[in-house]
């Protein structure tokens, strides 16, 4: 019996290569479009090409006799299968029946009105091409603004006034600081629409095996749990009988936290044909189908004292809701309010929505959900304020940020900020680009006739999400760990990362605390027949909650691994460290896998104690965490094209402590492309009927490598108190830190033409428009009392 | 999407205004056309092909003629539907008398004191579909170019027809 | 039609459908699942295999047009269980996070140095035009290539 | 994502592919534009000749003091040669402009040419090169300058049944300075505009100018109005800037989300100035 401890190799906060990846590198991943099965069929779904048709009829005879077409199948025939659902209960909530096909009447481009079903997906193709849909069109709105003008046409004839919820929060007394204000600056600012994206388009599998009742669905999917509880519940099936599996997930930000119709309506197919279904998404449905992000119009006002000092912020949100609410539509306007403050020190807040039913396709979470398009109102807001004072960018904003020593924060829209020290990313961010020295080479610059911009964000966010009464299905998470009588250890997590590497990160949290090799760690996820109910991976929350409930599970399992080392060391007085549970009195071990043997073998057991080693852990967060950071952006611009050249981007984040921080500048790198992506090229446009012209690759721009500056990351760290692994969560800060630091520095560089705001995508020719005409202010200008 | 422009065509205005109504004429000279049927008063059945570069459509529609007042304006609707989208055009047909030299198709037949029309066109053009989401960056040009067709073919036609 | 291609060494005479595109052949037919469809308009790369050593896009040709050509998936990079270096690269410098785009990824970056074995980061920004990452922010795909591109000039 | 039904052949020789385009078939080369559009059926051809596998049609080669590439030299050939390279950079300069390396490796110089795309970058250098096409078809061959090629969006001199079976290039020998200036769209790569400039200068003074312009309107053309402004002054700023400035004048500029007509007009300008600022720099 070894007597000494050896020293285990430690992985909590390492640049790790992540586990997941050699599936990955060499094409051996099983993705949902890779999975075949004896007798498979193929769906294709006939869309609307209308924005707003009433269905006269449906002419489907040649495509039924079409070669290899086993079925196909129109709204009237799936009109018991459930609703595809809204997730969010709210006073006056319009909820519009979103059935799973159309029935009489369509609602926007790419609506589903008919899926065919072939024994091969390219005879599948062919017959849809044999339907015959008679469509009355109808006038179509697509623009929010639009749809809410006297006299719009009706996105639903039973709501004329096309509103779909209305939403208002006050904090403080608003009224009283705006009266006591020197100064209020007005703007219009608009969060595009904007298409996620993810590289896998969105698919289904569905199995039936009518003789066991039960369901297999496998779907690329953020929430495979609560996908499986919808989807039985509207199909009528048994949970407990509905599989869920998200096999390897090709990328969600958000588009993939839903519960689709297509979901529903695979299992439909499959339970009447009785065979395997696959259905995958072209990437044009995937443009027109899957839920877009973003689509506000704000409207907002920031009161200030001369000295900078921020009184109060006003904001009227107008949110694209498109034709439905998918999952979480309503919510997400919301999150951009109680995101209002930012990291200012300001008690005084009011905030109006209104949602509006547009016939687009509904607009739901999109990497940041909320938070971005309101650190964008904010940060653009008080730039706009320091540019009102001639106050420096950076002074206003330490000059309003929450003091370090003030938290927990209680915020005016009813948050908790838990942790922070605002200051301190800014200053480094300062430090590293040099600002004041730029500061000179842009007075230079100007003098020359030239346009470089320096912009900064300080942005703060809400992750972790979160707590359950904040959440419309749950805001805990699970973990499941499992340690087998060889010592090898299986994690089970009701996170369901796609990208995000928790299959490294929660393996080094397990390894370090049983103090194992990361190779005896095996980390499922994604299938509901597998793992315990969980909620998902989104909100920044896989780790920061999911995270948390591995740590607890594994306390739980250290104890008992103690009990029964104890027993075996015949010692009172244990540690268990290194892999070793060590009798503190004698020195004497027993290794850690000796010890999972004999919690098995069961020959004797402690008091009180069962056989095995296994815990399970729903850990329900106190409270949000709240990241923060400091983007600097600074630009140069091309005087005769408009063209925008970023030439620094430099990134502190302060995203508590970092399990691994190779992942972690991988969040922040993604994230700010994304940023970047609304800021200089992304635009889901519709036209007035309701056409996405947008509607692929070749007009939907996309960040591509060489678009893309070098980005400098950096950190600060302050630990959250919420979770005990001090984590904050990151797969977010990226994208909300971006977009108003490129905006706040094309601004500034354009500042000595009187440019005050400009509506992203900060495209070439609306750049090259400022700089051709004298009347330059786009904006309102700011009311200065 | 706006679309507007001007093309003068070698006949008089009350002549201009005629051909501009008539649908053998209108058959001919619409590009693709491949058969124009009456089935109401100023309404008439479309069937069209559309060829370009590699895109290929088969198109039904109507077109249909409103608002005349001879000699000087009326509105053409035109529409058509296919497995690859459908185009919807609605624009104010405006003819003036122009007295200067011509010199389009049929020039050589004329003499610089004929008088010639001027057709000014405005309106909005609406494309969906697939050729909607793919082709943006096309449908500008592609819809210059057959309106210009159009316009070409029908001064031909007008120039052998007339006189 | 009957064809002849060779794959990742393996020759196949399958008989196809002139529209059958080179990727379903390779998805459907040979069982290869590696290489991915992301767009269908040529401008994702996901679907970026090498025919005759030259990176194509696999979503935007028809297998008929592979007739004779001797083509290399992700699937055959690695030898005898050795992972290429580019492959290695992409794992150690986490060039990849949801892992959809990194086949096509790998085989656009093994063109860039197979052409050019010591790119700069423009040079290698360029020769990722055709590839889009939703993910990465492409900086540690960047970082990949160049650590491959010095580790296979050693 | 999946074609309609057709029909394919690879023919062996040039003879056998014109024989069967008479009859009605079309030629694929590449298929970079094509397959896309018969991906998502908006094309729909029912026979396809396949060009690429006529060993005839693939060449880059010097000859009677001309340049001569063959309709399926791949962008990535023109890009890498050599020859060109050394004898007409400007278009080596352009094929590598072009879409990305995948798009490159498998386009042709043929098919891009007789697509007509209004915005592809080969037909700004051609115009500048005053390219000649020969075009061939079962009983016929001719040759048409670029000029008179490019007629319309999308469409050409070329009649049905014909193809374009080689693209003829003049050298440019060291005295002649080039460049091609793109303005790209950022999602399809393609030009917003693109501005293609070839120039010499003999004793102080521009002897020799041709421009190229694509991307602007419905084809592309050849800036002759700023070309006769430039030639016979000096290369200053000054002189440039009143060259560039006629480049889009008098014509009908497109407009798209991308950029509007009056945008494109400005950029063709912007990028006209700079292409003949280059090209002059590059003269040895």
């Amino acid at each position: 019996m070894a007597t000494t401890t050896t020293k285990v190799e430690t992985f909590v906060g390492k640049r790790i290569r992540r586990r997941e990846d050699p599936r990955l590198i060499t094409g051996t991943a099983t993705y949902v479009e890779d999975i075949q099965m004896p007798g498979m069929h193929y769906a294709v779904i006939l869309r609307s090409p209308h924005a707003a048709a009433r269905i006269r009829s449906i002419d489907t005879k040649k495509a039924e006799s079409a070669p290899g077409v086993v079925c196909v199948l129109l709204g009237k025939e799936t009109k018991g299968v459930g609703a595809v659902p809204c997730g969010v209960a709210m006073p006056d909530l319009r909820v519009p029946q979103h059935t799973i096909l159309a029935t009489d009447r369509v609602y926007f481009v790419g609506h589903p009105v008919a899926v065919v079903v072939a024994r091969d997906g390219y005879l599948a193709r062919d017959a849809a091409d044999l339907i015959e849909v008679d469509y009355e069109v109808l006038p179509a709105v697509a623009d929010p603004e639009k749809a809410l003008a006297k006299g719009a046409p009706a996105v639903h004839p039973q709501w004329p006034d096309n509103i779909a919820f209305t939403y208002h929060q006050d904090g403080g007394n608003v009224d009283k600081a705006f009266a006591e204000a020197d100064v209020v600056v007005k703007q219009r600012i608009v969060s595009q629409r904007l298409v996620p994206m993810a590289m896998e388009t969105r698919g289904v599998v569905a199995e039936w095996r009518n003789a066991d009742r039960q369901l297999n669905l496998y779907t690329s999917t953020q929430i495979p749990h609560l996908v499986r509880t919808i989807v039985a519940g509207m199909l009528g099936l048994e949970e407990n009988r509905t599989r869920v599996i998200a096999p390897e997930v090709g990328g969600g930000f958000g588009s993939k936290l839903n519960v689709y119709a297509e979901e529903a309506l695979m299992g439909y197919v499959s339970m009447k044909i009785q065979k395997p279904v696959k259905w995958i998404e072209s990437r044009r449905e995937n443009f027109t189908c899957t839920i877009h992000g973003r689509g506000h119009v704000d409207f907002y006002e920031i009161a200030a004292k001369r000295d900078g000092t921020i009184l109060g912020i006003k904001l009227k949100l107008i949110q694209d809701v498109g034709a439905y609410h998918q999952l979480l539509t309503p919510l997400i306007p919301q999150l951009s309010v109680l995101m209002m403050p930012g990291i200012y020190n300001t008690q005084n807040i009011r905030a109006d929505i209104v949602g509006v039913f547009t016939n687009c396709v509904p607009t739901d979470a999109y990497r940041g959900a909320g938070r971005p398009e309101a650190t964008h109102g904010i940060e653009r807001m008080v730039d706009m304020l320091a540019a009102e004072l001639k106050m420096d960018p950076a002074e206003i904003r330490f000059k309003n940020f929450v003091a370090k020593d003030k938290f927990p924060y209680a915020t005016a829209t009813g948050l908790t900020y838990d942790s922070g020290d605002y200051a301190a990313p800014l200053k480094k961010a300062l430090d590293l680009v040099g600002y004041a020295k730029l500061r000179q080479e842009q007075a230079d610059l100007r003098k020359q006739g030239k346009y470089m911009g320096i912009g900064i964000s300080t942005y703060g966010e809400i992750c972790a999400i979160g707590p359950s009464p904040a959440t419309p299905a749950g805001g805990w998470e699970s973990a499941t760990v499992k340690i087998e009588p060889s010592g090898k250890v299986t994690i089970l997590t009701g996170a369901c990362p796609h990208g995000q590497g928790e299959e490294t990160t929660f393996a080094q949290i397990a390894a370090d605390e049983l103090g194992v090799a990361l190779d005896d760690i095996v980390v499922l996820r994604g299938d509901t027949a597998v793992v315990q109910y969980g909620i998902g991976t989104f909100g920044s929350r896989a780790t920061a909650v999911g995270g948390t409930a591995l740590y607890y599970a594994l306390q739980d399992l250290k104890a008992k691994i103690k009990k029964f080392g104890a027993m075996l060391l015949e010692s009172e007085d244990v540690t268990l460290a290194g892999g070793q549970v060590v009798d503190n009195k004698t020195g004497k071990s027993k290794p850690f896998q000796e010890i999972a043997g004999a919690t098995y073998r069961a020959l004797k057991l402690p008091p009180n104690t069962e056989p095995g080693l296994m815990a399970t852990r729903f850990w329900e967060p106190p409270n949000f965490t709240f990241p923060f950071g400091a983007h600097i952006v600074v630009t140069d611009i091309d005087g005769e094209t408009g063209q925008i050249r970023i030439r620094r981007y430099v990134a502190v984040d302060d995203c508590g402590n970092i399990l691994n921080p190779l992942i972690v500048d991988g969040q922040i790198h993604g994230g700010v492309a994304q940023g970047l992506g609304q800021a200089l090229w992304e635009q889901a446009v519709y036209d007035d009927n309701g056409q996405l012209v947008t509607g692929e690759l070749t007009d939907y721009a996309l960040p591509r490598a060489h678009l893309m500056p070098w980005i400098e990351s950096h950190h600060t760290c302050t630990p959250s108190p919420v979770n005990p692994l001090g984590v904050k969560g990151v797969g977010e800060a990226g994208t909300i830190g971006c977009s108003p630091a490129v905006v706040n520095s094309v601004v500034d560089a354009l500042s000595p033409l009187g440019v005050r705001h400009i509506d992203m995508p900060l495209t070439p020719e609306k750049i090259w428009k400022l700089l051709a005409t004298k009347n330059r202010d786009v904006g309102s200008r700011g009311a200065t009392k | 999407m706006k679309i507007s422009g001007s093309y003068t065509l070698p006949v008089a205005p009350e002549r201009a205004f005629q051909i501009l109504q008539d649908p053998a004429i209108l058959a001919q000279a619409m590009p693709g056309c491949e058969s124009l049927e009456k089935i109401g008063p100023d309404e008439y059945r479309m069937k069209m092909k559309v060829l370009l570069a590699a895109l290929s459509g088969q198109f039904e529609g109507k077109v249909r003629i409103a608002d005349q007042a001879p000699p000087t304006s009326f509105r053409l609707i035109v529409e058509g539907s296919g497995r690859i989208g459908f185009l919807k055009g609605d624009g104010l047909l405006k003819l003036l008398p122009r007295y200067t030299d011509y010199t389009g198709p049929g020039a050589e037949a004329r003499t610089s004191t004929e008088v010639s029309t001027l057709v000014s066109y405005e309106g909005d053009a609406q494309v969906g579909g697939t050729m909607a989401a793919v082709g943006q960056r096309l449908i500008d040009g592609t819809a210059k170019m057959m309106i210009k067709k159009f316009f070409d073919k029908l001064a031909g036609l007008a120039r052998n027809l007339t006189w | 039609m009957n064809i002849n291609l060779k794959v990742n060494g393996k020759s196949y005479s399958p008989d196809v459908e002139p529209r059958l595109l080179l990727i379903h052949f390779l998805r459907d037919v040979a069982g290869l699942t590696g290489t991915h469809m992301g767009c269908e308009t040529s401008l994702c790369g996901a679907c970026t295999v090498e025919l005759n050593g030259k990176a194509i896009k696999s979503c935007t040709m028809f297998a008929v047009q592979a007739n004779g050509a001797e083509i290399v998936t992700v699937e055959g990079l690695a030898t005898n269980g050795k992972l290429d270096p580019v492959q290695e690269a992409f794992w150690n410098e986490h060039g990849l996070q949801c892992g959809f785009c990194t086949p096509g990824m790998i085989m656009a970056s093994k063109q860039i140095i197979e052409r050019n074995p010591s790119p700069t980061e423009e040079e290698i920004r360029h020769g990722l035009e055709g590839n889009v990452c939703r993910c990465t922010g492409y900086q540690h795909i960047v970082n990949a290539v160049k650590a491959a591109a010095a580790g296979a000039g050693k | 994502m999946i074609a309609q039904k057709f029909e394919y052949t690879a023919p062996k020789s040039l003879d056998e592919a014109l024989h069967l385009l008479a009859s009605g078939a079309k030629p694929l080369a590449g298929g970079m534009s094509l397959i896309p559009m018969m991906k998502l059926r908006l094309a729909s051809p029912e026979h396809l000749v396949d060009l690429r596998t006529i060993q005839d049609l693939n060449f880059i080669r010097e000859a009677g003091g001309q340049l001569h590439i063959g309709a399926t030299a791949s962008h990535y050939e023109i890009e890498s040669s050599a020859l060109l390279r050394q004898k007409c950079p400007l278009l080596t300069e352009t094929a590598a402009a072009i879409g990305d390396v995948q798009v490159r490796n498998m386009g042709t110089i043929g098919g891009s040419v007789a697509h007509a795309d209004p915005a592809a970058d080969y037909p700004a250098a051609l115009q500048a090169l005053e390219a000649k096409f020969v075009l061939k078809g079962a009983k016929s061959e001719r040759t048409v300058s670029a000029a008179d090629f490019f007629v319309d969006a999308f469409a050409t001199a070329l009649e049905p049944g014909e193809i374009l079976s080689e693209v003829i290039v003049p050298i440019d020998d060291a005295r002649t300075g080039t460049s091609y200036q793109k303005m790209v769209q950022p999602a399809s790569g393609f030009a917003i505009v693109g501005l293609a400039a070839r120039v010499r200068v003999n004793a102080g003074k521009v002897s020799f100018v041709r421009i190229g312009v694509t991307g602007l309107s419905n084809h592309a053309y050849r800036a002759s109005g700023a070309e006769k402004t430039f030639e016979g002054k000096t290369s200053s700023p000054a002189n440039i800037q009143a060259a560039a400035a006629l480049v889009a004048q008098g014509v009908d500029a497109n407009s798209d989300l991308h950029a509007s007509a009056d945008f494109r007009r400005h950029l063709a300008v912007v990028h006209a100035a700079r292409a003949l600022k280059t090209a002059l720099s590059r003269i040895a």
